[in-house]
């Protein structure tokens, strides 16, 4: 079965087909083998891609289907299109945020610079969060008009929360 | 010694101190705030005491709350360990006033040297150099330009209270002087509660070299050379090594002396850290001195063999050092990678979060002083770094390799962290080599490195994924064959019913 | 360096020389066992093979295979670790014959050290002094009955091909002989194909203390001091530690001048160790050499700084050594505890299964070689040895401290283990004066010292187990108001159910 | 609520008592203190006895309602007894193995020393086990005669597995 798998923004294809209880895989530049995968312990994983081993974690993240794959301690976001995740997707029924700025870390407002009705430039910045003792600028990933802001100073907010909403364009 | 001592700090110094008060025989007892109920630091002492509050200033930096804590757990010593209360010229007085031994230096030392200005006086008193710059604090955004056309761009702004990088900026010329000077005094003022700026000269391809300072009582004021710091993100430290590859015996030697001097003239007791800037020209200037323990002192302690929290400990109960300086050697070479959980390819924003698998390495010459176990949830509150991983080796290059052996087989997943960044810089020719200084990180394009590495790991993401959604697959059909009450079920629970038992997928 | 290399070993010792070949860069592939998996060895391996089998002989002994894994793989180098093949001139002339280099000795020393008899020829050569017993292997219970009352009872039993305690009985009296005698051949013969046995007198008070030899194939030799491996049970070595506190510098020095002798004496090159015994009047007996790496090799690299391991490597990639002996000193002090899956309290029987807890010390001044994960389960078919935690301290006394402070802080539930012994065995007089010799724990009452530790935490136990029920009621009551459907279940399924879900237990 | 606590075949008493969300418990030598659990991962706990610290892992023990914890490297093997836990133990119907050998781990089966029908005296070795490279007696707990042997030489055997039963006396 072909699966096409975004992993951070990008897509790429894969076929897989068991057989005989085992895993063959082919990419589209021909690379074909054996592969198999066992979960050690929640969430832990051992690939083994012919003699070769890779250890890793996964995650799921959100309610859309997307999983999170830790990797040589680098961290990987995946979602995958298949005749059944297509139909996981509908059932979650996942929004795109494209008007939405999100809190890119869980933490507090140390000021909101815009107000409602404002028009921004992109990068501008339209908040400072604080995490961890570090300030972070979260700026504007557009120019557009604010058409909410949910957080005042002084909120503390957890990762994915929205923060500001544009009007659409 | 101590009938029992309170640790009044976090993570993975309250564990280092109390390791080493369990070596001395010393009862421990801990604190933690709301949002610690579960730290490592908790679990693994046997004996805490919650003192509510989730953010520093209500937890880790009330000092009314700690000295009574200490008072109900019958301690008579309290360790502060690095960061939060541990300069706190109060905080000393608070716990002299109340029998309480500050494992620490006396106030006034900590007081003339915790201010950056009055710790100047002192090293010129002492005949050490220091750096062009303020005599005072700023207090206004004229004055600010005034002295930095005077000593002349690029200028350091800097936090008087301040120390890790916040409230520090660099500037490079004067239109960036407003914003700079306004965002650190408004860091300076959140992170201490002292919002005083100073300004001093940038120098020259400058190295940050400190010299670990041991003294006692009656005293006996020792040097176990030099940590060099220069590998600096954000203006914080994120990898120490000793000895230093820029120095020679001889500067290392002349250094030290200062550092002694500077001790000494302030009658210092306790360990500390003075810290220096050396510029290309091998000039050294005095910068400032840090009155506690240092994050980084493990590396010191792997090359000379001392502990130097022990040591503190022993200052503190008025036991005399029975070292020799001529025996104290810097024997082999130690590294240090800090290990924060951060989003490196996103300005290292803080990324704390639930860690879902952990694996601690445990190659031969190297140590991990870690405040994290698997499972545990980083909190918000604190800083980002977790865990501080070292390794040692006869030579230079063996400390490299067992690094990087070491970094290769750490496994930290949930949040985001540095990982793989300490493995491409350590990796780096210039690290290599040792011919880096301060300005090595804003240069080194450490990004592409870390991509090349993401993409060699793509076609495993790929499989990996595929496999997971596979397994996923099998799973959905399954329980849609098992269930026949299946149409009473909603809709999302099914699918939470699925990740949570089927994929065995965390959160 | 070589091209790659294939560890024919598992456990905490394949990773340990994985470790070494990554610092070497020398890439590495690994075999695992049916048994093994998802062996940490495995998972941490870049590349691994299938080679079948579980019990040794199918797997681990298996040449053919391993030969044929190596060929397969790439692999232009072996190396056996210790235990399994790592002694068996075969193996390694199979190796030779396959343009594979065996990382080890020449086969024929191997063959002659590796014959307890023929190495005790070599001594007699070399003039170095061996224990009373016989000459060549016994042949009959009777012969047997007539040798020991010639040198005189205590006597011990060994097998010839023997080591690590197996094939191994300590007898006082003829009454004893028989069945020690027929036990010890059956497990020689199980253990190494060999059921060959020999008679040694036994000696007073003895002391083992064994010399690490490293040699290249330029005629450079070694010698890294000493082991003292006194501590046993069931003739099995549980904690070793250098320097030893029993001999002084004039008596280590002859001995170590010895181990060399017996080392040139057979042209030996590679890692190897010398073993002696010491009596109570400081007479020193060869023993036996062991030609390989020791499990307890970290010790030495510890107090010496040498990586012996990676000295393997390169001796057999014919490099010369750039070592010095007058540089080689013994710095500051270390020792290992053995960490078993055993149940103590009931004749160290093993203890398999699976490792539903762990956490590794990582204190200062430790280090551990670890073979097994959170997660992992113990397979029945090898050794119980999964672990060795090391301290290393500036003086015995901080070793020791550092030792305790690490073992009460290990984490390892699931299986029962040796863990509470060390801290029992590590904490007391007899250890810390450094008074032990091989009949310590003969003597030493460990289990009344383990049930008073065991009383002290009962209050706990009783506590835990209580609320993990008062845990196990509540989340019942809620099923069997939350389950409508609850008469279509089965009773059994139901009480699964509650503890997989609710209790969140693990087996 | 009271508890009967068995431990390793030792009964003790203890009464716990829930007060907004928190727990007192009573012991009967008057000790009376706050305690509180919590789960850090799946059978890992942590148990808060006023001001003192236990980390500690548990995990269920064939199907009889029994459990094992591992506290400092310690192992106690724990039935509790009160109304819930007596049903639960009614309704799983656990078997006492009186008559019955049991292996102490899992391993190989070496030998065979008694045969059925066979009269053995107590402490007499009935089995050699080999498990983890060791061999160990399987010695016979009491006097009697042999049943029936369930395990010949070369047959491995899972911890807890019958080896040999007795007649009944």
């Amino acid at each position: 079965m072909k699966y096409e798998i975004e992993i951070d923004g990008e897509n790429f294809e894969i076929d897989l087909t068991e057989r005989d209880g085992k895993f063959i895989y082919q990419f589209p530049d021909g690379e074909r083998g054996e592969i198999s995968l066992k979960e050690l312990n929640k969430g832990e994983f051992f690939l083994k891609r012919g003699s070769k081993n890779y250890h890793f974690y996964s995650a799921k993240k959100g309610n859309g289907g997307e999983i999170v794959i830790s990797h040589g301690n680098c961290t990987y976001e995946i979602k995958v299109s298949d005749y059944r995740s297509k139909i996981l997707k509908k059932i979650s029924g996942v929004e795109e945020n494209v008007n939405k700025v999100l809190a890119p870390m869980p933490g507090k407002i140390v000021s909101v610079n815009i107000s409602e009705g404002e028009e921004v430039e992109k990068n501008s910045v339209l908040l400072v969060m604080e995490a961890m003792k570090m300030e972070n600028l979260i700026k504007s990933p557009r120019s557009g008009k604010i058409k909410k802001v949910y957080v005042k100073g002084g909120d503390s907010v957890e990762a994915k929360a929205i923060l500001v909403e544009f009007f659409e364009e | 010694m101590f009938k029992k001592v309170l640790i009044a700090n976090r993570g993975e110094i309250a564990l280092r101190i109390m390791r080493a008060a369990k070596e001395l025989k010393i009862p421990v007892a801990t604190i933690y705030s709301d949002a610690d109920e579960e730290a490592l630091h908790v679990i693994l002492s046997p004996e805490s005491y919650n003192i509510g509050g989730t953010t520093p200033a209500e937890s880790y930096l009330n000092i009314e709350k700690i000295i009574e804590t200490a008072k109900k757990a019958g301690a008579d010593a309290i360790h502060p360990g690095y960061g939060f209360l541990s300069e706190n010229g109060k905080f000393a007085k608070a716990c002299e006033e109340n029998g309480i031994t500050f494992i620490g230096p006396s106030p006034e030392s900590m007081e003339v040297m915790g201010d950056k200005l009055r710790s100047r006086e002192i090293a010129k008193r002492a005949g050490v150099p220091i750096i062009p710059g303020t005599e005072k604090p700023i207090s206004s955004l004229k004055e600010a330009k005034e002295m930095a056309k005077k000593i002349g761009y690029p200028i350091m702004l800097k936090a008087s209270a301040g120390g890790g990088g916040r409230g520090m900026r660099l500037v490079f010329k004067e239109e960036d002087l407003k914003s700079s000077f306004e965002s650190a005094k408004r860091e300076a003022g959140g992170a201490f509660g002292d919002d005083r700026i100073y300004i001093e000269k940038y120098l020259e391809e400058p190295h940050h070299i400190e010299i670990q300072i041991v003294a006692d009582k009656h005293g006996n004021t020792f040097h176990l050379f030099e940590r060099e710091c220069s590998v600096q993100r954000r203006h914080q430290k994120v990898i120490e090594e000793s000895p230093s590859p820029f120095i020679d015996d001889r500067l290392r030697l002349e250094i030290a002396t200062n550092g002694i001097k500077i001790a000494k003239e302030v009658g210092y007791f306790n360990a500390g850290t003075v810290e220096f800037l050396v510029d290309k020209y091998k000039n050294f200037y005095f910068l400032e001195m840090n009155t506690r323990l240092q994050v980084e002192h493990p590396v010191t302690e792997l090359v000379t063999g001392k502990d130097i929290v022990k040591a503190q400990f022993k200052i503190a109960a008025g036991e005399k050092l029975d070292w020799k300086q001529s025996e104290i050697k810097q024997n082999g070479h130690a590294i240090e990678a800090r290990i924060y959980a951060e989003d490196v390819l996103n300005n290292f924003n803080p990324s704390p979060g639930k860690i879902i698998g952990l694996i601690n390495p445990s190659n031969p010459g190297t140590r991990i002083d870690t405040g994290v176990y698997q499972g545990f949830t980083i909190p918000i509150y604190y800083d980002s770094m977790i865990a501080k991983l070292l390794s040692y080796g006869k030579t230079r290059e063996e400390a490299i390799e067992r690094m990087l052996v070491a970094l290769n087989e750490y496994r930290l997943a949930g949040v985001k962290n540095n990982i793989v960044f300490h493995q491409v810089v350590i990796n780096s020719e210039i690290f290599r080599k040792g011919i880096y200084d301060t300005n090595f990180l804003n240069n080194y394009d450490y990004k592409s490195e870390i991509e090349k590495i993401r993409e060699k790991n793509l076609k495993n993401i790929i499989l990996s994924g595929a496999l997971i959604y596979k397994n996923m697959e099998k799973k959905i059909s399954f329980e849609e064959k098992n269930r026949k009450s299946g149409s009473t079920w909603k809709i999302s629970g099914k699918i939470e019913s699925i990740y949570k038992n089927s994929f065995r997928l965390l959160y």
